[in-house]
């Protein structure tokens, strides 16, 4: 009646590799720095599916799985706050979000 | 039952899939931001399916109610320069697009594919761990990652502060109509006390 | 600093002296609302000593008395018993009128040429009207009263220039409504009335609202007749009524022609009854009445000075209202115009 | 946070809740004020030119329509004005009347204004309906003794148009039993309040000497410290006779102006009790026998020369500057209108705040377009 | 609800789902209605707390005038700003109401009457009232209007700044409590006002231990109401839609039965949350005679559970129109202010009083070897003389936590308070820099 017998274990990771490589495709190919960052984000996701798949399918009663997609969604909160904050630090100085024109190092 | 399960995971993975590649390629950027939040939605979903409920409430929690505004504020405060008109994707990137179709065609599918994963007997009625036992987890074994995350994330929040905050003094504040009579008086009363130095007058 | 003038003193209001403020004001505030809210279901307000209970009158069901003294527009009296009504036309409400909209014309002897102390076309523009009662004060004969009813509500505009036809009322209708103010007047006036009918001949003091309306009806009955002849598609059909078998034949037609013209007037408002209408009164009749009335126009005393441009100029070019009332009111004002010469 | 552009934001004539059609041009800084410009004119009715082409008595009825809220008041400034010029002699009994409706017009105008601007900070009406409550009452009493609730026409050059109904003074003690209830429960309901405080204190502070160059009157002069008050600076009628206080604040700010207006209501209130003691031994009638008629109002020529009369309104000092040249019509009309004097420095007061405030700040002026425009 | 539907059809599945079904349709049907009775009895309370009567015309007493509005809705025409994102613009609406309802899901109507028992309700609740705040920038953004747009920032920056408080004000009850479950927190309140159900042998149940008196509880539940209070945009904090300023806040350019949607979701948010709130704070349905009704006959116990909650939520949104009637409105920097300076300590030192009940009533004294509730200094147990009588401990904990909380509450109300003898300037000054966060 549970998951584990009516869907096997590498269709949900394909699945989540799939939404990986969006994301990746996303970051990669994005101009805008927000762009990127939503990449990210999916990619993050991917990862905390692969998580929770291989928990509730290979040891379902031992609870590393889920407390380790707890600690990547704090990291990715905390990564989200700081890269939209340098993102709008950018904006403010150099009027632009777009990842390519702000690739210069000098002042 | 269990075709019924089938039919539900199928659905959403569809919906996730099509929500990360409307995320991808949308041109509008605020469309791009609410097409990622129907992507979380769908993954919490999934998370549910997959009776970690725990973490389905706190994805919607985070993810949908915290990093996603987030997200839109940054966008309006960014917004008026980054119009439509502008190139969304760089010039090059179907490289990228092979990239990413290489990676996965070749790279994960096949491996996940092969190897035979040693999944629990189907039936076996395993005790499925909930929340008071990651709440207790999270006190014994994992106590230190605890604290080492919240660390990060008071660094985190502190940093994005500093970053995003302009300092209030180089904001040009205008003088309200008292504050500007205060001044004029204490300027006047100096004037009275020191006539003798000449008092250079302090543009207004 | 307190400045002290000769009885009394000029103090500083206390702000409150700086204390902890833990929303006691706040929960005061609360206080009060409640208490409101628990009288408001048990107490109705009706004497200004009580400053709690519900306030409110259901208007169409319940009403406020109207004090006396209370003026919104201006009424003609006419006399119950003779038909006769009080106004001499001596023009001086349309002099004191602030916004300037009683318009009038004295009436004329018909056999003699001389002008007669009665009024022959009367016409107030109530949309432009502010209330000020200053007609009823300054008028020597009490002819002009400012009436209780207010409920004048129109969708035409050109029904806000009320005529005579419909700006009569009975004396015992005043009487009802400012029973006191009349009583002081009372005897005055009729005295005056008495010396006037003497110097009216035929019919011309005749209140067209005392021939349709029988001279025992109630004042009520005028009223509503009058509340009811407001709308402008009754108000074609009221003078309908057939003309009365003992008319004379010359009053017959004036008659007729007053009503020609409301009909010409109205015409615009209600093309459909209108024509019909009019099928029956031939329609040059129509044409020549205003110039008739023009020209029974006797000379009177001087009024105010208007000017011919600013009062030509004064009828708003784009102005809504019927087109042969603008001719009307030119024609009236190049009269008084010409009078004054 | 961010380097924001100003941007220009218009509180437009249709604005809800500007006090009738006014315009505000604000040009804002993120949420703080830089620059407010008001725009009027929309309310013009050229009032004074009408005067030239009216004679004296058909001005009566028009001063009714300068400030709409308080007639009585508008009717005793050309009243004085003209008994001035032309030395009409007005009796006593008339004179208390006057005072009488003159102070029921201030307990009417201020339990308004204080409604109103509670209501610009988003009490949801239950202030304004208590003070309407009371208003409503008050207009009743005008109804009875003059005809008309706001557009009352009662004064006459030396006197009022008649007496007083013999039913209004039974009316008029209720109501004074009912008044200090209502002030008691207005200090109690917001006097206290901290989010009244929060939102008042320390907010559109006119300094005092600012008011007084600016030369505005009334509560507005009187909360930022100067105590200005026609009615004792220059006592007219038989305000000389009736002892009164006179509020003043200290600070200027929109809690001073809230807190003089309540206590101006109750020194009204303190008049109006001294009035009715001594209404019934008053001598003369209701009007100067001499012009008792409305022949002679109507036929009045004051001499050839100017007077300049004034009133305390509760908006402020309401002046009439008259120009005669011996015929029954005013050469050159003019009116001080307070409202208008009183809005000029909004500019000042606003610059700096928030724009929550500017709303609240003209509601604490307590202004009246018709006033201001005329 | 789900049992008895069991035994009556057959395979199980159909039967989850038609149970299911049931459940919903009853939500979709009791809440609109709720919403419409909320609309009547908001304008009826607040007009007779002006000495008014309120609308009477439309119906008996005006009842259908909710239904009259209803209409009003469905045949005013929708538009569309023409400039405006089309699909973010329609779709605004259903993601700030969708999650109102989809709250509904878990909080129990009565006693054995919860759509749904998952153990985890109250995080629920609280991530999702928070998707809303994602509907509302929405709005602002997709009518491409400028006062929207503001108006629509201002909103979300309240309703996140006030969710924290709220989230931790709901957390120091977990804590106190133990369980995250909705349907449990009406057992734990039984018994007497402070003591709970510890002399529930000796007094019988009175059904009044809510959590409300205990200092944890009143003052978790004056932070959850001020939060509801500005989470529903009511009266002291309903600067998004102030209408004396930007004109409609982010609904301005919503008409018909878009902005009756709106509407709703506000109305139904601030419904269930005080649903929440008299569930959490006020002891659910629990009143003197319920627990015997319930044991007595359970259907008929049910239904008065479901009458007693729904008059406390009924309560607490009377209080809400209360105070829409009394009082003026905060600035937006001033709400900040006062949800950053003054809410959010005040909940982080309940959380504090509510670990130090918890330690004083599990604190182990006698022998207690491998209890983790104990630590001996020098040897002796510091809170050893506690005994292991509840009532004690709870008396103790109880004055404990109330000089805490008491200690707090009035030192955040000085420190934030504004310094005595300002000069007009510095007023000007606090003001202008927003500073004066309490006057």
């Amino acid at each position: 009646m549970n998951m584990v017998d009516a869907v096997p274990l590498p269709w949900v990771l394909a699945v989540a590799a799939g939404l990986f490589c969006i994301g990746l495709f996303g970051a990669l190919s994005r101009r805008n720095t927000v762009g990127i960052l939503l990449g990210v984000e999916l990619m993050l996701n991917a990862v905390n599916l692969n998580l929770i798949a291989f928990w509730r399918y290979l040891e379902p009663n031992v609870v590393a799985g889920q407390v380790f997609a707890l600690f990547i969604i704090t990291v990715a909160a905390a990564e989200a706050a700081v890269g939209l904050a340098m993102i709008i630090a950018i904006y403010r100085t150099r009027l632009t979000v777009n990842a390519d024109e702000v690739d210069s190092l000098k002042g | 039952m269990n075709i019924l399960i089938m039919v539900i995971f199928v659905v959403l993975a569809a919906f996730t899939l099509a929500a990360g590649v409307m995320v991808v390629t949308v041109k509008n950027i605020i469309h791009a931001a609410l097409w990622l939040i129907a992507s979380f939605f769908s993954v919490a979903a999934m998370y549910l399916l997959m009776e970690a409920e725990f973490i389905a409430i706190v994805q919607v929690l985070v993810y949908v109610g915290a990093i996603s505004i987030l997200v839109l504020f940054a966008i309006m405060l960014t917004r008026h320069v980054t119009g439509e008109g502008v190139r969304q994707l760089y010039k090059r990137w179907w490289i990228a697009l092979i990239v990413a179709a290489a990676l996965f065609g070749v790279l994960i599918v096949p491996t996940v594919f092969n190897y035979e994963w040693a999944v629990q007997p189907s039936g076996a009625q395993i005790s499925i761990a909930s929340t008071v036992e990651i709440g207790t987890a999270f006190m014994r074994e994992y106590l230190l990652p605890f604290e080492v995350a919240s660390v990060l994330l008071l660094v985190a929040l502190i940093g994005a502060i500093v970053i995003a905050f302009e300092e209030r003094s180089t904001r040009r504040r205008v003088l309200t109509l008292a504050e500007e009579v205060e001044q004029r008086r204490q300027r006047n009363e100096s004037l009275r006390l020191a006539p003798t130095t000449h008092a250079s007058e302090t543009s207004e | 600093m307190t400045v002290e003038f000769d009885r009394g003193k000029a103090y500083v209001v206390d702000r409150g002296q700086p204390k902890l403020r833990a929303g006691q004001g706040m929960i005061a505030g609360l206080d009060v609302v409640i208490r409101h809210f628990f009288s408001a279901f048990t107490k109705k307000l009706e004497t200004p000593d009580e400053t709690s209970g519900v306030f409110t009158v259901q208007y169409p069901e319940e009403r406020l008395a109207m004090p006396e003294a209370f003026r919104n527009f201006p009424i003609l009296l006419f006399d119950d018993t003779t038909g006769q009504e009080l106004c001499t036309s001596c023009f001086q409400c349309e002099r004191i009128c602030p916004p300037q909209v009683i318009h009038m014309t004295q009436a004329v002897d018909p056999t003699t040429g001389k002008p007669v102390p009665a009024v022959a076309e009367f016409m107030i523009e109530y949309d432009a009207c502010m209330s000020c009662g200053l007609c009823a004060e300054v008028c020597p004969f009490d002819a002009i009263k400012m009436d209780h009813d207010f409920e004048l509500a129109t969708d035409d505009r050109a029904g806000m220039t009320v005529r005579k036809a419909d700006l009569d009322r009975p004396v015992s209708y005043y009487e009802t409504i400012a029973p006191t103010r009349w009583a002081e007047v009372k005897d005055g006036a009729y005295k005056k009335l008495q010396g006037n009918i003497k110097r009216r001949s035929g019919s011309i003091g005749l209140s067209p609202r005392a021939a349709t309306a029988p001279k025992k009806a109630a004042p009520a009955a005028a009223k509503p007749a009058a509340g009811v002849a407001k709308p402008v598609a009754v108000k074609t059909a009221m003078p309908m009524a057939a003309p009365g078998k003992n008319m004379s034949e010359e009053k017959l037609a004036r008659l007729l022609s007053i009503r020609a013209a409301n009909v010409a007037k109205a015409g615009g408002a209600a093309p459909a009854e209108a024509e019909e209408v009019l099928a029956t009164a031939d329609t040059d009749d129509v044409a020549e009445a205003p110039a008739a009335v023009a020209a029974a126009r006797p000379v009177s005393s001087g009024g105010i000075p208007f000017s011919a441009d600013n009062l030509l100029g004064g009828v708003p070019a784009n102005t809504t209202m019927a087109e042969d009332k603008v001719e009307r009111l030119k024609s009236i004002r190049s009269g008084n115009l010409a009078r004054r010469g | 946070m961010l380097k924001t552009q100003e941007l220009q934001i218009n509180i437009g004539p249709q604005h809800p809740s500007t006090h009738g059609v006014f315009r505000l041009v604000v040009t804002v800084d993120g949420e703080t004020i830089v620059d407010l410009k008001p725009v009027f004119g929309y309310l013009h009715r050229n009032h004074e030119q009408l005067a030239e082409v009216s004679t004296y008595i058909q001005m009566m009825p028009f001063t009714d329509r300068l400030d709409y809220f308080n007639s009585m008041a508008n009717n005793f400034g050309l009243a004085i004005a003209v008994e001035k010029l032309a030395g009409i002699e007005v009796p006593q009994r008339a004179n208390y009347i006057r005072v009488l409706m003159a102070e029921l017009t201030r307990i009417l105008n201020h339990a308004a204004a204080v409604a109103f601007m509670i209501n610009d900070m988003g009490a949801w009406q239950t202030p304004l309906a208590f003070g309407m409550r009371e208003r409503e009452k008050i207009l009743d009493l005008f109804e009875m003794a003059s005809g008309a609730r706001m557009m009352c026409n009662y004064f006459r050059f030396g006197g009022i148009v008649r007496d007083l109904p013999p039913d209004f003074m039974p009316l008029l003690n209720d109501l004074m039993k009912a008044l200090p209830t209502f002030f008691d429960e207005t200090e109690r309901l917001l006097r206290e309040n901290e989010i009244l405080l929060l939102r008042s204190e320390g907010v559109g502070i006119l300094p005092k000497e600012v008011a007084a160059s600016y030369s505005v009157t009334g509560p507005v002069l009187r909360a930022s410290g100067v105590p200005y008050d026609v009615r004792k600076a220059e006592p007219y009628s038989v305000y000389n006779e009736l002892d009164f206080d006179v509020p003043i604040g200290s600070v200027g700010d929109i809690y001073d102006r809230f807190l003089v207006r309540i206590e101006e209501m109750r020194q009204s209130y303190r008049i109006v009790q001294q009035v009715i003691e001594r209404l019934p031994d008053t001598t003369g009638g209701h009007i100067n026998p001499a012009m008792a008629s409305i022949g002679k109002q109507k036929a009045l020529k004051p001499p050839v020369g100017d007077v300049y009369g004034r009133v305390e309104t509760p908006k402020g000092e309401l002046g009439f500057y008259i120009v005669s040249d011996g015929s029954a019509r005013p050469y050159r009309y003019k009116v001080r209108a307070p409202s208008f004097i009183n809005l000029t420095p909004i500019g000042d007061m606003c610059r700096g705040h928030k724009v929550a405030d500017v709303v609240v700040i003209l509601g604490s002026i307590d202004i009246v377009l018709g006033e201001v425009d005329r | 609800m789900l049992q008895f539907l069991e035994n009556i059809f057959g395979p199980s599945w159909i039967v989850s789902l038609i149970a299911f079904l049931i459940s919903t349709t009853v939500i979709l049907i009791v809440t609109p209605v709720t919403f419409m009775m909320m609309t009547w009895f908001e304008r009826r309370i607040v007009a007779r707390m002006q000495d008014r009567l309120g609308p009477n015309r439309v119906g008996p007493a005006g009842l259908l005038q909710a239904v009259a509005d209803g209409v009003k809705m469905f045949t005013k025409e929708n538009i569309t700003p023409r400039a405006a994102d089309k699909w973010v613009h329609l779709i605004a609406p259903l993601v700030a109401t969708g999650p109102v309802i989809f709250l509904f899901a878990v909080i129990p109507w009565g006693y054995g009457l919860s759509p749904v028992d998952i153990n985890v309700s109250v995080l629920f609740v609280i991530a999702v009232s928070s998707i809303s705040a994602v509907g509302l920038m929405m709005g602002g953004w997709g009518s491409n209007n400028k006062f929207a747009l503001l108006g629509a920032m201002r909103a979300v920056a309240q309703m996140v700044s006030y969710e924290i408080p709220a989230v931790i004000a709901l957390l120091s009850m977990v804590l106190f409590t133990g369980t995250m479950n909705l349907n449990k927190y009406t057992e734990l309140q039984g018994g007497l006002p402070i003591l709970g159900n510890t002399l529930k042998d000796v007094i019988p149940d009175l059904g009044l231990g809510w959590f409300v008196f205990t200092p944890i509880g009143l003052v978790g539940f004056m932070i959850f109401f001020i939060c509801i209070l500005s989470e529903g945009e009511r009266t002291p904090f309903d600067i998004p839609e102030a209408d004396s300023e930007i004109v409609a806040g982010y609904m301005t350019e919503y008409s018909g039965m878009k902005f009756a949607v709106f509407y709703m979701g506000q109305f139904l948010f601030n419904y269930a949350l005080s649903m929440v709130a008299s569930i959490i704070f006020l002891g659910g349905w629990n009143f003197p005679g319920i627990p015997q009704l319930i044991s007595i006959a359970p259907p008929i116990g049910a239904l008065a559970s479901a009458v007693v909650l729904g008059a406390k939520a009924w309560f607490l949104f009377f209080v809400m129109i209360w105070l829409r009637g009394a009082f003026p409105r905060l600035r937006m920097d001033q709400l900040m202010a006062f949800a950053w300076k003054f809410l959010l300590p005040l909940a982080l030192i309940n959380i504090l009083s509510a670990a130090l009940w918890l330690t004083i009533m599990l604190w182990c004294t006698g022998d207690c070897t491998q209890n983790p509730w104990v630590f001996t200094v020098g040897g002796i147990n510091p809170l050893g003389w506690l005994g292991n009588s509840p009532v004690l401990r709870q008396l103790v904990g109880f004055v404990l936590t109330a000089i805490i909380n008491a200690g707090a509450f009035f030192w955040l109300l000085n420190v934030n308070r504004r310094p005595a003898g300002e000069t007009p300037a510095d007023l000007a000054r606090d003001q202008a820099f927003g500073t004066a966060s309490l006057p």
